[in-house]
């Protein structure tokens, strides 16, 4: 079947994605950090339009612009507040250096390549082969939230997931079913409200952010 | 099949008063015992109804939808309905008096709640013909008398005792409950007849035959399982504790015999079947009989007998499996009635005994053997019933312990008819392990009798003790009673026991019992081995009666100080104590025990003279150091291993459902 | 009816000869420590003084100590008067076997044991204490030196044990020699002859029956007495007519009769000859050398018993 | 007005009620009515199915089966004795100062949030639905559990709030997986998430891509229903939230997670005609139990203790589910019941015990049966029944359990027996010196409600000793339902 120049858009838009999570796992400063989430979100609208434009499925568009109000602008925006007025202080402590933790990455893409082969195999959709690298997206935004120290990154790190699964629901299934696709966001946005609430809690009653001091408490 | 119900029924109604009237201690205590008693004779009825008529079953509306709970009367279920009912009966006579007391000191309506569920549960697991009320029975059972257990839970030791004894029990109960698993499976069905003609290969049968000893050995306290015994009986109340002894370990042997012998059936057994519970009764017989001697707390003394007579009722059925499987089925029949008379036996003078031991309790307040004596003066009634149960439990001939002793070692005598098996080697070993046992239970019962009733008061509390009220006395008499009856007509006894072995092993005793007179007990055959308890007893009353009548007008008594080589009178410190009597057979026996002795010694000014000494000595069951503690360390040890999973941070928690999710992706690659 | 006669006549015989052969172990030992050794007659003048004398009681002593001598009485002269003497078919001995007669000498230790504890001096709980441990040890090793015989004879009847040995010529069988050594320590533990027990001391240390008997007095005391002389005599009777029945009167008519009752005194009286040369070689063992002394006993037993399974159960 | 609008209505119109309502008294009676409400509404379904079977409303959005119905009922009537407990309860809560007013008026409205959600994942029929209502009940209870503010608390509704994000994250990517193979043969609308058309042709569905989706779906709603390695938020939720939300948290939430898991596993069954998912559900049951069992020892919070023997129950419930038979589908359905009854009583029992005692570290809780015979017996006895004692249910789920396991897998039954004799120690370990032994002096006396803790007890009693005959008819449908046969 001969490949459109769109569909090879919607190939270029996948590998930008995996592009942006691994520099989400590579970043040290928190605001670098911020800038490459709301890069994440962007690009998410950007290829659920097209994959909107590609497979002719309407309600694509507006998951899209609901994905680039949500996720390109609010959510980082008010993540954005929180940083600047809890004072937090500029670098991400990772617990494994950065290093290991990007070898570890790529061993996860191959991996996750291997699983998602039946799947690519069987369904017929024509953005068949962006699976893999949806999953990769997910098990890498897991591995962030694993290797960080911050409660600000682990965050971060929950957010890119859900932007992930976004991207898997898009690039599988040309998007959920409407109902099913407002509702995840909906729910995405009170977690988002959640964590800042908890922000607030755990700066005043731990005064900082480090997740080793919740645990002495036990 | 009336009374059967009836007699659960009557528990249960006495269970339902003793909620329901917590108002005023006096009308609940007459109640609850009255509907007891009255539960106890209907069970005896139901029982004298199985042994004699045809068995009936019947099925109740509660339990599951597709298995309503079935019910049977048989024999075996009949003969157990007797011992129940006869001690249920003397025990809850005893307690119209006992209660009394013992309401001053502990909340008693716990006891009157759990007294009638404790018998209800008794009741039902005779009666049960499905595994599943089988099962809920049993458990009742084993729940409501930990509650007994733990009645005066303020001390330390009695609640270490009942979480001991809860738990073995639930062990038991699962393992139980695992060999019934391995019936259904074969068989399809839970109820007991479907599982009765169920064909088992060789390898079901045995794990069931395996799982069963275990679970019913734990309940009935066989050597390795019995630690929970000797620690939760003495600490229960003596009512309870009499029947937790006397009858609960006797509804093991039952749930082992239907189990065993009747549902996985003797056709499927293997040869070592028989020689393992012999093997297991013998050292209980003797291990239990050993470790009672060392005792000086009567209550703890007493449990440890129990250990011992339920070793005596597995070597009489050891012997009677080992004939099963060579395919002789009188003498599997004669093995089986003389372990099923010492069940009877047993049951009766262990009831005794214990209700002997709370009522020198309830009047001297003390168990501990060192501060009692002198009690044949102050109880004498009291006296003459203990007496009466220490015979019976030496196995001496007027009474009825020598005649299951008798029939055990008859049964033990055939063992040439195996015909040069290593099995056959292996019995006449057994039958001198329960020689000695018999012969050790003797020096045991002096020791008690003697140390606890004879010689003078060693304690304020011994001297001051009066005698118990009739009621106690009543429930004390009747087991007696009995006694000596079943010591003298075993000939009257036998064929109405004979009902068991026709439904097991379908071969009885009764024709050659009967046809040589209601005089002599042959159980096989004349020329072999015949006795006849009512001329022995003739023979000694006239022979001692004759040079009683001679004396009887000679010279006038004169009372003196005893002989004491001429020194001062002696005073109690000079009497021998339990442990000093124990002493001899302590160092003959020392490598079976695990003994810490504590000296203490506080001198008189200079080192030389010593103002005032004790010795105590505390005799450990071998058992506790090299099988219950390295259970419990690798356990503590695996749950320090599990707490590290917990001790984590909230990284860790992520990487474990990380680690997780790739394992599997990868498993399926 | 009249099998019941003679049967009552050989326990009068026995009850009535005891204190005689006591005196007669007496006066055998006092001759080979050239002594001359009390007139034989003198067993029955120590009974008679007894029976007269006023008894003397301990102030706590309760009815258990005045009851208890009768019932050891009864149950050793019942035990005497199970065992056929001359007649080899006597009928008591189908009312209890060799087990009853074994549980009925039990009865009388387990009830001198009571009289003993109830002075509460030390002497009687010593005595006592030391006669259960060791009865706890030899009733094993008789019982089971008992069994091989009854195992041999398929029946624990004594008659039916005497005829096997009588009619059927048994020839040499080691597991009978077994028991027989086994029952002839047990005997000398079983009846306190001097390794185990002197009986003629009353040296707090060494005595075991003696300790135990202590307190009693009159005829108490001789009831007790003459009850250990129907014992010893028992146990010999015992071993004579168990392993060595030969003269032994098959039918109640006067010739046997007679010849059996020779029979049965001379090797009475060659057992005792035995005795007492054992008792004069042999000095008193220590307290606890004795349980060693049963257990080779209880060893010999089993080695009986296992040697009639390998050798003679193929017979 | 239909009666699953009245159902779902209720307690999310009261949730948002209650958010603005001042905290008067009146408002523990406003929560008891609504929960009221919607357990008539619950029973008055129940009892339609009773008579015409299993239907669905709203075009396919909503769904009733045997499966599903007794569920529902349960969770309402659990809920309602919940709220009873909890009226008292918080008011003492505040009268000591742990709890402000506002605070009490968000826990008013998360509690009927939270039943709101629990609600929508019975009755709905669509995957995505389901996942969003489980989504949604998660994020009320972490607001739940953060009640006291304690750093303690807080600590926990972090942890619960991340490791539970994480696992239904994960199972969002399953059920993304379940659309797409089911889009091509469904087509690409709401009918490609409905459980009921998915459930008949499950055959069509691509095996491997299934099997791949299960193994998302059981590592995200495993971590909801807490099986091992996966369970480490709840000891902490528990030990740290309300006595109420420990409660309802470890009854309901915790099986309505095993209800979303067993839905998918009868599609995964259906697709792959192989076993692979029941042995994975074997697998995770069996380890949850043994852990939970080994771990029961060393606590010294109570209620996180009893959150271990509630890992172990819900491992018992999946290694059922897992053999798949219908005895075996039957015992879980049973022990899920039961369960979540005795379990709900224990903690209203333990809420008060600590607050009698003002603690929950064990060491200092004794003599419970001399200073409060109500709470000392009603413990005594809820462990007798949690520990699968006969006279009550949970006996019988775990008896057929073992009959159904030595069945198919008869050597896997040696570690449970052990399992179970192991966490029967390790809890009544700690419960014995609880219930017993001398009262210490600083217990306070403090007014009881035990009715619903007997109730509790009283049903399981039913349960255990004459099931009714209805619910062993809906129990034995819903069996060969999930075995994938019809009855």
């Amino acid at each position: 079947m001969q490949v459109t120049l769109l569909q090879q858009w919607v190939g270029v838009a996948a590998a930008m994605m995996l592009l942006v999570v691994f520099a989400l796992l590579a970043q040290r400063h928190m605001h670098a950090l911020l800038r490459w989430f709301a890069l994440q979100g962007i690009v998410l609208a950007l290829t659920s339009a097209l994959v909107a434009n590609v497979a002719d499925v309407p309600e694509l568009y507006i998951s899209a612009i609901l994905a680039l109000i949500l996720k390109g602008v609010l959510l980082p925006w008010m993540l954005w507040r929180i940083v600047i007025n809890l004072g937090m202080h500029r670098e991400v402590e990772p617990l494994v250096n950065v290093s290991v933790t990007l070898l570890i990455g790529a061993a996860l893409v191959l991996f996750s390549f291997y699983v998602s082969l039946p799947i690519e195999k069987l369904s017929q959709l024509v953005t068949r082969n962006t699976i893999a690298i949806a999953l990769a997206c997910v098990l890498l935004s897991m591995l962030m939230m694993i290797t960080r120290r911050k409660a600000i990154t682990q965050v971060v790190g929950f957010l890119a997931m859900e932007n992930a699964l976004f991207f898997t629901a898009t690039s599988t299934t040309y998007g959920m079913p409407l109902l099913v696709e407002i509702g995840v966001a909906f729910d995405v946005l009170i977690a988002a409200l959640v964590f800042g609430l908890f922000f607030f809690q755990i700066r005043k009653t731990f005064d900082s952010l480090n997740l080793e001091d919740l645990e002495d408490r036990q | 099949m009336f009374w059967a119900l009836s007699a659960p029924s009557l528990a249960l109604a006495a269970f339902v008063s003793g909620i329901s009237l917590f108002g005023s201690h006096d009308i609940q205590r007459r109640v609850v015992c009255l509907l007891l008693v009255l539960s106890g004779m209907s069970a005896v009825i139901a029982g004298l109804a199985g042994l004699l008529a045809s068995p009936i079953t019947a099925t109740l509306p509660i339990g599951l939808p597709w298995l309503p709970m079935h019910i049977r009367l048989d024999g075996l279920a009949g003969f157990f309905l007797l011992v129940i009912g006869l001690l249920v009966s003397a025990v809850s006579l005893y307690s119209m008096g006992y209660m009394r007391q013992l309401a001053a000191r502990f909340n008693v309506t716990t006891l009157y709640v759990f007294m009638p569920l404790f018998v209800t549960g008794m009741l039902g697991v005779v009666i049960a013909d499905d595994a599943y009320s089988f099962m809920i029975f049993w458990e009742l059972m084993s729940v409501a008398s930990y509650f007994l257990v733990t009645l005066d839970h303020e001390q330390d030791a009695n609640r270490k005792a009942g979480f001991l004894y809860l738990l073995m029990a639930h062990l038991g109960g699962l393992l139980i409950l695992g060999s019934f698993a391995v019936l259904y499976a074969t068989s399809g069905s839970f109820e007991f007849d479907v599982m009765h003609n169920a064909v088992l290969t060789p390898t079901w049968a045995s794990l069931s035959f395996i799982l069963a000893l275990c679970g019913f050995g734990m309940k009935a306290g066989l050597i390795p399982f019995h630690a929970w015994l000797p620690e939760a009986h003495p600490v229960a109340p003596s009512n309870a504790s009499a029947l937790m002894s006397g009858i609960m370990i006797k509804v093991a042997i039952f749930g082992f015999l239907r189990v065993v012998w009747d549902l996985v059936g003797l056709e499927h057994a293997a040869w070592w079947w028989g020689g393992l519970v012999l093997t297991a009764g013998s050292s209980s017989a003797v291990g239990g009989v050993l470790l009672a001697l060392q005792q000086h707390d009567l209550k703890r003394l007493l449990a440890y007998h129990s250990v011992e007579n339920i070793g005596i009722i597995a070597i009489g059925l050891g012997l009677g499996m080992i004939f099963a499987y060579y395919d002789y089925p009188t003498l599997a029949a004669l093995g089986l009635v003389a372990a099923l008379y010492h069940t009877l036996n047993h049951a009766l003078f262990k009831g005794l005994l214990f209700m002997g031991a709370g009522a020198v309790l309830h009047s001297a307040h003390s168990r501990n053997m060192e501060q009692l004596g002198g009690l044949i003066q102050r109880m004498p009634r009291t006296a003459v019933l203990f007496l009466i149960g220490c015979i019976s439990i030496s196995a001496l001939p007027p009474f009825n312990g020598f005649v299951s002793e008798w029939l055990t070692f008859q049964a033990a005598l055939m063992a040439p008819q195996l015909k040069g098996t290593i099995l056959a080697a292996l019995i006449p070993f057994s039958a001198a392990m329960l020689a000695l046992a018999g012969a050790l239970a003797a020096a045991c019962f002096v020791k008690v009798f003697g140390i606890v009733f004879q010689g003078s008061p060693r304690s304020q509390g011994a001297a001051e003790a009066h005698e118990v009220d009739g009621w106690m006395q009543l429930g004390m008499a009747i087991p007696a009673v009995l006694c000596l009856l079943l010591g003298v007509l075993p000939v009257w006894m036998i064929p109405l026991i004979d009902a068991v072995p026709d439904i097991l092993v379908n071969a009885t005793l009764g024709e050659s019992v009967a046809n040589s007179g209601w005089l002599w007990l042959t159980p096989i055959a004349e020329a072999r081995a015949s006795y006849s308890p009512i001329i022995v007893l003739l023979a000694l009353l006239l022979a001692g009666g004759v040079f009683l009548f001679i004396q009887y007008r000679g010279a006038v008594k004169r009372r003196t100080a005893p002989w004491n080589c001429g020194y001062s009178y002696p005073n109690t410190r000079m009497q021998y104590t339990a442990t000093s009597f124990s002493q001899p057979l302590r160092r003959i026996f020392a490598n079976l025990y695990q003994t810490q002795d504590k000296l203490l010694r506080t001198e008189h000014g200079n080192t030389l003279l010593t103002k005032k000494i004790h010795y105590q000595v505390h005799v450990q069951d071998l058992i506790w150091r090299y099988f219950y503690l390295p259970i419990r360390q690798t356990i503590e040890w695996l749950t320090r291993q599990v707490d590290w999973l917990h001790e984590q941070q909230i990284h860790g928690y992520l990487t474990f459902t990380f680690i997780t999710l790739l394992i599997l992706l990868g498993m399926l690659l | 009816m009249s099998l019941w006669i003679w049967n009552l006549i050989e326990a009068l015989l026995i009850i009535g000869m005891a204190p005689f052969t006591a005196t007669l172990v007496k006066r055998l030992k006092a001759r080979l420590q050239n002594r001359r050794g009390p007139p034989l007659l003198q067993g029955y003048r120590n009974l008679a003084k007894l029976f007269i004398k006023q008894p003397v009681l301990a102030s706590q002593a309760s009815w258990l100590f005045r009851a208890a001598p009768y019932v050891i009485f009864a149950a050793t002269s019942l035990a005497a008067a199970i065992m056929p003497v001359i007649l080899v078919a006597t009928p008591l001995t189908s009312a209890a076997d060799i087990i009853a007669l074994v549980a009925l000498l039990a009865l009388a230790r387990f009830f001198t044991a009571l009289g003993a504890m109830d002075v509460g001096t030390a002497f009687g709980g010593m005595g006592a204490s030391r006669e259960m441990t060791f009865a706890a040890l030899t009733e094993p090793a008789l019982l089971m030196s008992i069994f091989v015989l009854s195992m041999v004879a398929h029946s624990t009847n004594m008659t039916a044990m005497i005829d096997i040995v009588l009619n059927t010529g048994l020839g040499l069988r080691p597991s009978l020699a077994f028991a027989l050594a086994a029952l002839g320590l047990v005997t000398i533990a079983e009846t306190g002859r001097i390794p185990v027990d002197n009986p003629a001391t009353h040296l707090e240390l060494t005595m075991v029956h003696e300790a135990m008997i202590l307190e009693y007095s009159g005829r108490y005391l001789a009831l007790i007495e003459w009850a250990n002389q129907i014992k010893l005599l028992l146990f010999a009777t015992l071993i004579l007519n168990l392993f060595f029945p030969w003269g032994m009167a098959g039918s109640p008519d006067p010739l046997y009769m007679v010849i059996a009752a020779v029979a049965w005194f001379g090797k009475l009286l060659v057992l005792f000859v035995l005795l007492a040369l054992f008792e004069t070689w042999m000095a008193k063992m220590r307290i606890f050398r004795v349980p060693e002394y049963l257990g080779l006993a209880f060893l010999l037993a089993i080695l009986g018993m296992l040697t009639h399974y390998i050798l003679e159960v193929g017979v | 007005m239909n009666l699953f609008d009245l159902l779902l209505g209720a307690p999310l119109i009261t949730s948002v009620i209650m958010a603005f309502m001042g905290h008067t008294r009146s408002a523990t009676s406003v929560n008891i009515a609504a929960s009221a409400i919607a357990l008539i509404t619950a029973l008055s379904l129940a009892y339609r199915v009773l008579q015409l079977g299993s239907f669905t409303a709203h075009g396919q959005l909503f769904f009733l089966d045997a499966y599903n119905v007794f569920l529902l009922s349960l969770t309402a009537f659990v809920a309602t004795t919940t709220a009873i407990f909890s009226g008292p309860y918080m008011l003492h809560e505040q009268q000591i100062g742990r709890v402000t007013a506002n605070r009490l008026r968000l826990y008013h409205s998360m509690f009927q949030l939270f039943v709101f959600g629990m609600y929508l994942v019975l009755t709905t029929n669509n995957l995505g639905v389901m996942w969003i209502a489980l989504e949604l009940a998660t994020l009320a209870t972490v607001l739940l559990v953060s009640l006291y503010r304690t750093p303690a608390a807080i600590a926990a509704a972090w942890k619960y709030f991340i490791i539970c994000g994480v696992g239904i994250a994960l199972a969002l990517f399953g059920t993304i997986l379940i659309f797409a193979t089911s889009s091509d043969v469904l087509g690409h609308g709401n009918d490609a998430l409905t459980w009921t058309l998915l459930y008949d042709n499950a055959g069509q569905l691509a095996p491997r891509v299934m099997t791949i989706a299960f193994v998302f779906l059981i590592v995200g709603y495993g971590t909801k229903v807490g099986l091992v390695p996966m369970h480490t938020w709840l000891p902490d939720a528990h030990g740290e939230g309300p006595t109420p939300i420990s409660a309802v948290l470890s009854g309901l939430l915790l099986n309505i997670a095993l209800y979303a898991l067993v839905r998918c596993k009868t599609l995964v069954d259906g697709a792959t005609q192989g076993d692979l998912a029941g042995n994975l559900m074997m697998g995770f049951g069996m380890l949850s139990v043994l852990v939970a069992a080994l771990s029961l020892h060393r606590q010294r919070d109570v209620k996180r203790m009893f959150s271990f023997s509630s890992i172990e129950h819900m491992g018992l419930m999946t290694f059922a589910f897992g053999i798949g038979t219908p005895l075996a589908n039957f015992a879980g359905l049973l022990h899920m019941t039961a369960h979540s009854l005795v379990k709900s009583g224990i903690f209203f029992t333990v809420g008060h015990a600590a607050q009698a005692m003002g603690t929950q570290q064990m060491i200092n809780i004794r003599g419970l049966v001399s200073h409060h015979p109500g709470i000392g017996w009603g413990l005594l006895i809820g462990t007798v029944a949690i520990a699968g004692f006969p006279p009550f249910g949970v006996f019988t789920s775990e008896f057929l359990l073992f009959t159904a396991a030595l069945h198919t897998h008869p050597w896997v039954v040696v570690p449970l027996l052990l399992g179970l004799v192991v966490a029967f120690a390790g809890l009544f370990r700690h419960v014995q010196p609880m219930a017993f032994g001398v009262v210490p002096d600083n217990a306070a006396s403090i007014k009881i409600n035990m009715l619903p803790v007997y109730v509790h007890l009283g049903l399981a009693l039913i349960l255990g000793l004459a099931l009714p005959p209805f619910l062993a008819d809906w129990y034995q449908t819903a069996a060969y339902l999930l075995h994938g046969t019809a009855r």
